[in-house]
């Protein structure tokens, strides 16, 4: 162990890469929900991963860090003075992890650590969104945005990865986000829709998918990224990395093939919508027990959780809850799975640090009998319930202030144009040579802004 | 015999199709135009400019039918697409002189 | 030399970076088929690629790495008992390449290595899919790629990369897989089109692009991937891994320039299709040269390959066999100039493992005589001999069996609906508002599914 | 310091993984750049950006990198003779920075570093063809590219990180590229624009995107590649890599809520393709600035460029230069925005390099005076006119030669058609099974090509 | 002068256009539309939830032709679209009462 | 009352739009068609593979109108779609029995 902190050059690679990746998911996300969603609500949809990056990141900068990974505060939540966005953190100690005996810690630098969790923060408010596709204000999404991490995301990553009860009193395994990300945002979900009601016509019409290459590539980008969500996680470049990199692999492929299967008894037919959402449930599922578990546990995992949350996206009709595109059946059920999978199958003979990190126990499988397991279910029961509960009043309260369903005149025109003024597509040959638009000719076209020359159309002169 | 063109609102197709369905009504056929009238279009914004986008999506609803049936079908379209808000579009009737049916090559009436 | 193992972390890292980027390279080659692709088949073109991630990511876990890495049988294939699934391999002395007196061996994790295989696997047998489109039934597909996978693609990869004759007794060179892989699956490609036959209407009717956009972004996101593909093969990190990355990057614009050169002479236009076309031309050729030749010679190659490869595409209607998206063109093609390449300009100056590693002579340019070229001959003469041959017997024989070629009548109709029982895309403004699926007013919908509630649609009521 | 010069693994790794990331953007500023466009033009759009990938690559290899960074001649340029691309640079002391006393320099290999540098060519060059839209004849695109690349890019690139005089003797700073990419890339684009000339019917009609996921999924792709770009800037693992990362997050979210601020309040609406723009505002504000600035003022840049960027767009239609996508609102106001920044912001006490590498000064802010300021405006001056002057010339010597703007014909009907013979898209049922290109019963296709059997359309017998 | 109007199948429209020709009608206009009709439309599955796509894909031919010729136009129409099999599609005949081509001024039958 | 359909190049709507204007014209609907006639359609390639492209995108307007203005439409229409070069398009005019409008059930001239 070195005296003087020294940087690992590797381990803060591998931790720059895996930012990187992580935040390419949350465009993946967008396009995955945009290309399921109505062509005429598309944009709002991308709209509220985009701007979720946006709020997300500075608010995670100036007090979130602080929140999830200061010195934690009687197990609830970390200091929020610890890393405030006015401070800099660019000495040779700020390095992340380090202690007196240990000055180097991880080796990797406080700003690359905090960036690498602030991808985590975004991409988990931005997974919430599609259960509440095609009826939301956006001023209304963006309060609840900020609200809701503020006070749920960063306190649940405090309590499971930054020395909160979850973690350091519980002893709960989560290695990369079944708990504080999936569960979370999926229970967060189900309290949302709950607050804001279904969409007009929902469940008698189809919402179906308006383009489905989108979901598919949408969700090869978002397995792209996941390396870095998932092997990342493990913050050192160590076998236990690759374990969770080929964990995440193998168990994601045999959940393409449980989703498909399930479809193919049920419905006759195997789809690529559903190759691509067994895709997801098995990212989802693998992600809590990537770096605890065997890989042939994880084929079997990714084969479970591709085969129930295939059922488990009927379960809204059933009940009654519009979760437009299934955040609740993939991501929460997902999650669960995951989670629970670790009280069966989590081993120290496989990883070392359940034990002594952690203080966690072997599974049931593993001789552990079923404490991990209550565990487990204690901490996905104490989220769920928190993150549900707070979302669902954050909806209504919200939906009571600024306002945060929309009309039904601006469902069945499109929420695109309706809170964007855009829309998504335009293939009309006549465009820009005359129709699209079809802005009048022998005007200058000019807009509202300060610039008096840019365009606008002469909607008084025909449209009387 | 009649051809039954009506110009309605997307969201009242379904309503349209079952009233003609409802009626006997055997077949139909759709497309999709863009409307311009009364109803105002919305406006657009891209990068600071705006735009009025006059034209509004309609779909266009095309029935072949039989003389008798006109009034029935123009009123059971009428009724079906009513909205009541402006742009709700119009209904209009013109005279076929005659009508075959491809696979068979049946004619007149039995063509519908 | 370290005496306990130890990871190289650097190495270790790059090759998780590049596994990445080499699964990316699968959900990319889907869009870019799928671009290619008629609408009215593009699902089901980009399933064949995620069906290949699903299933040959398990097959690879459980035997496929022991037949390609495991001990060698005799030159033909790796001992199946090696690497078994069920393992694990997570002790400090895992790592690849460990010997007694090289106890680290190149300092990176089994399970990285086996992952960074892994995705070649996936891609070798996507890469088929191009051939066959709009015109196969999906059971038929699945296992066709599983068996394909197994006779041939596990072995091939143990000849060239696992010990087995090709690589070890024969002195073929093949730096990322130009043999192994390009050759390999043009191979299988040739024999898969000519067991099912033709697309209804070809080539009388033009089967054009449906979405070029799609075309241009799956090169990009392939070229990126390629990357990981040709300079991860190095599996260090090493001024070799330097140069097969620079090659990768000249050769594939190179191409890029000389498939339009072509386009423009021939056609009069430059076309992005071709520009397209032919960074995937460019590729595929320095895959198997990228580490053993000079920039320059990667320039010179990427003109050939690209100009060669547009040409070589109309092979199809002089010969009469209905390669949809032309992976025998391009990939049969260009892995052969590729490899043939290395007989002229491969140089033991340039890269010391050449004749160190793999036994292998100068090209003739660099004094070697013709005696590599040779090799280079009779390596891909025996792949193409092979893989052809037991896919066209694979096709035949499944087609016989659980069926492989799809009615008339579902490819005309589009092989989506008929397979995937999907449309891909709906851009109608009606949708979801009555419209699209046209569901019915005032009927609960519902499904077949165990949930009882879903959508369905009313058709006998209406459809009568 | 070691004696015998050696890779440094981790720095090889990450420049690596940068390049691949920076060659990625290219891509995606095509489908970023093309989805913004009429779908009449799309397909040149992005061949423009593929087509610069291909030609510049091969510039940079035979002679670019060498005018850039080859042994200073009087400031201006590097010596052409140093790195000439028919050379080959593997010897194990070919490390970048390499010198008697360093001999491992910065530990990476030259060709990693070429590779690094080449990408920065290709999408600076691809930059200014946003502005050119849906009007140049593609010949006159690659001629121009190809000469302003020779005469403006390889030699500003010497100018600012090369030992030119911008940054060794005017001492101006330039983290990422401010300078010697945006507000170069931009200037032309200006320059180009004036002696091109609007495209028929501009500003009188609506030039709207005509397809938002595209420009949405392309500003994502940027973002992820931009992190190389940036941080990869660096060209070390160290504290600094990850502030240029950390800093490239939260001005770019700013960006994009500085953006859609203000058109919440112009236009009453917040669009996705100003977030998308917002986006890239941040993203080139910040690249001079990365490594020089506190993540508090980079969140600070990113607020004020999105919000200027998103007022300067307006600029075109009150000074009448028709800059279709803006290349001169986001890239050169933003490259300003964020290299005038430096003269506020920059301090060594966050960055050593700055005074002890550049000789910079502190900015105003951190006690330096004006000086820092007067020399960010200088360099970026000259660069602005030498830039944008070389282009309006160029622009209006090759349409008097070769011909460089398109027919008003072809710009109606559509340049894709008129250049590539290309339509993007055909969603058509009918496609390939009679509809699409419609050709006829009974013909076999044949081409122009050597392939006499190609298909044709028999326009002959049925257009006459 | 008449105008035929066609529903047929899009991959009929190759023989359509083709029979047309060889009849000499030097013009005609398609469009895309959907169909209802005897013809049953196909099942789809997204997420365990079943729809029925009743619509089907069909072409609208319209030719402007003599009032001599519709017979054969028709006919013509009718023979190259048909498949046999259901949904092959109808073809009606209106009267027109004038044509004009844009370019010319021509007008009546100069004008197709 | 009659129907003025016109089928013109996309480029030309909006004069087109501008002249109906101009002369009071209240509403219409347009859709995207596509045209063959004498008017050549374009060349494309694709992987060495040229085809020809004969259908051209051409806009199809449909205007309801009163019998008196009928051929002041007619003419307003003409001379706004032409620019003189081949493939300017066709407008037609043919009677309308009826039409009613949708919102308010108003009948004939009243429902334009
Ligand atoms: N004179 C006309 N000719 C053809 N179509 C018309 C005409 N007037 C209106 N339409 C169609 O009817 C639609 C509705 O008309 P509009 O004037 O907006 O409302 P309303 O029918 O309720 O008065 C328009 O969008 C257009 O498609
Ligand atoms: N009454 C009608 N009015 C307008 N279009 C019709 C009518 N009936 C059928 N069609 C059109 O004709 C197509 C074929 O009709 P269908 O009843 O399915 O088969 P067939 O013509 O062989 O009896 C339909 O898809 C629809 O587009
Ligand atoms: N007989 C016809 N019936 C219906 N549409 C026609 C007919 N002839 C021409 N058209 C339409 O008119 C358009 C223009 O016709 P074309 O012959 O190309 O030029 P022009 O009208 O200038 O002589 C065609 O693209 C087609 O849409």
């Amino acid at each position: 162990m070195p005296e003087a902190p020294a940087i690992d050059p590797a381990n803060t690679v591998w931790l720059l890469v895996s930012t990187a990746l992580v935040l390419l998911m949350t465009p993946g996300l967008a396009l995955f929900y945009g290309g399921l969603n109505r062509s005429k609500g598309v944009l709002n949809m991308m709209m509220m991963s985009f701007s979720a990056i946006g709020l997300i990141s500075i608010l995670w900068l100036f007090y979130g860090f602080s929140m999830a990974f200061g010195a934690d505060q009687g197990g609830i939540v970390g200091n929020i003075g610890d890393y405030l966005g006015t401070k800099t953190f660019l000495a040779e100690g700020d390095l992340w992890g380090a202690t007196a005996e240990n000055p180097s810690g991880i080796g990797v630098p406080i700003y690359v650590f905090m960036a690498f969790q602030m991808v985590f923060a975004v991409i988990t408010v931005a997974l919430i969104s599609g259960a509440i596709s095609d009826r939301t204000k956006f001023a209304g999404w963006l309060l609840f945005a900020g609200l809701w991490a503020t006070i749920v995301y960063f306190p649940v990553a405090h309590w499971v990865w930054g020395g909160g009860w979850i973690g350091a009193k519980l002893h709960a395994l989560d290695f990369a986000g079944g708990t504080a990300v999936h569960i979370n945002a999926g229970a967060a979900a189900l309290g949302l829709v709950l607050a804001l009601g279904k969409r007009v016509g929902w469940p008698r019409e189809a919402f179906k998918p308006h383009n489905v290459p989108f979901v598919a590539l949408g969700a090869g980008l978002l397995w792209f990224g996941w390396f870095g969500f998932n092997a990342g996680s493990e913050l050192t470049v160590d076998s236990i990395a690759g374990l969770a990199f080929i964990n995440t692999q193998v168990a994601t492929a045999a959940a393409v093939l449980g989703w498909i299967v399930v479809e193919w008894i049920r419905d006759g037919k195997p789809t690529l919508v559903g190759a691509s959402s067994g895709a997801i449930a098995g990212l989802v599922a693998i992600t809590p027990a990537c770096g605890f578990i065997a890989p042939w546990a994880s084929v079997l995992l990714g084969l479970v959780a591709g085969a129930v949350c295939a059922l488990a996206i009927s379960l809204k009709y059933k009940l009654g809850y519009d979760d437009s595109l299934d955040v609740v059946g993939v991501h929460f059920i997902g999650g669960w799975i995951g989670s629970l999978w670790l009280g069966f199958f989590a081993s120290t003979e496989l990883n070392a640090a359940i034990g002594d990190v952690v203080g966690a126990s072997d599974g049931l499988f593993y001789g552990g009998g079923v404490t991990q397991l209550g565990r487990q279910a204690l901490a996905g029961l104490a989220v769920t319930i928190f993150s549900g509960a707070v979302a669902f009043l954050l909806g209504k309260a919200i939906d009571k202030t600024i306002g945060f369903r929309a009309t039904e005149e601006a469902e069945i025109d499109g929420i695109d144009v309706a809170e964007h003024a855009e829309s998504a597509y335009d293939y009309s040959p006549s465009t820009g040579s005359s129709g699209g638009a079809f802005a009048m000719a022998g005007i200058n076209p000019s807009s509202k802004s300060t610039a008096a020359t840019a365009p606008e159309a002469s909607s008084e002169k025909v449209a009387g | 015999m009649k051809l039954v063109t009506a110009v309605i609102k997307p969201y009242q197709l379904d309503a349209v199709k079952e009233a003609l369905h409802a009626l006997g009504v055997a077949g139909l056929t759709v497309s999709e135009v863009q409307g311009y009238g009364r109803q105002k279009g919305h406006t657009e914004v891209y990068r600071g400019a705006e735009y009025t986008v006059e034209f509004l999506p309609k779909i266009k609803v095309e029935v072949l039918t039989d003389e008798i049936d006109v009034e029935k079908v123009v009123d059971a379209l009428v009724t079906a697409a009513r909205t009541g808000k402006i742009g709700d579009g119009k209904v209009w009737v013109t005279g076929v002189e005659d009508v075959v049916r491809v696979r068979t090559g049946e004619r007149g009436l039995d063509a519908l």
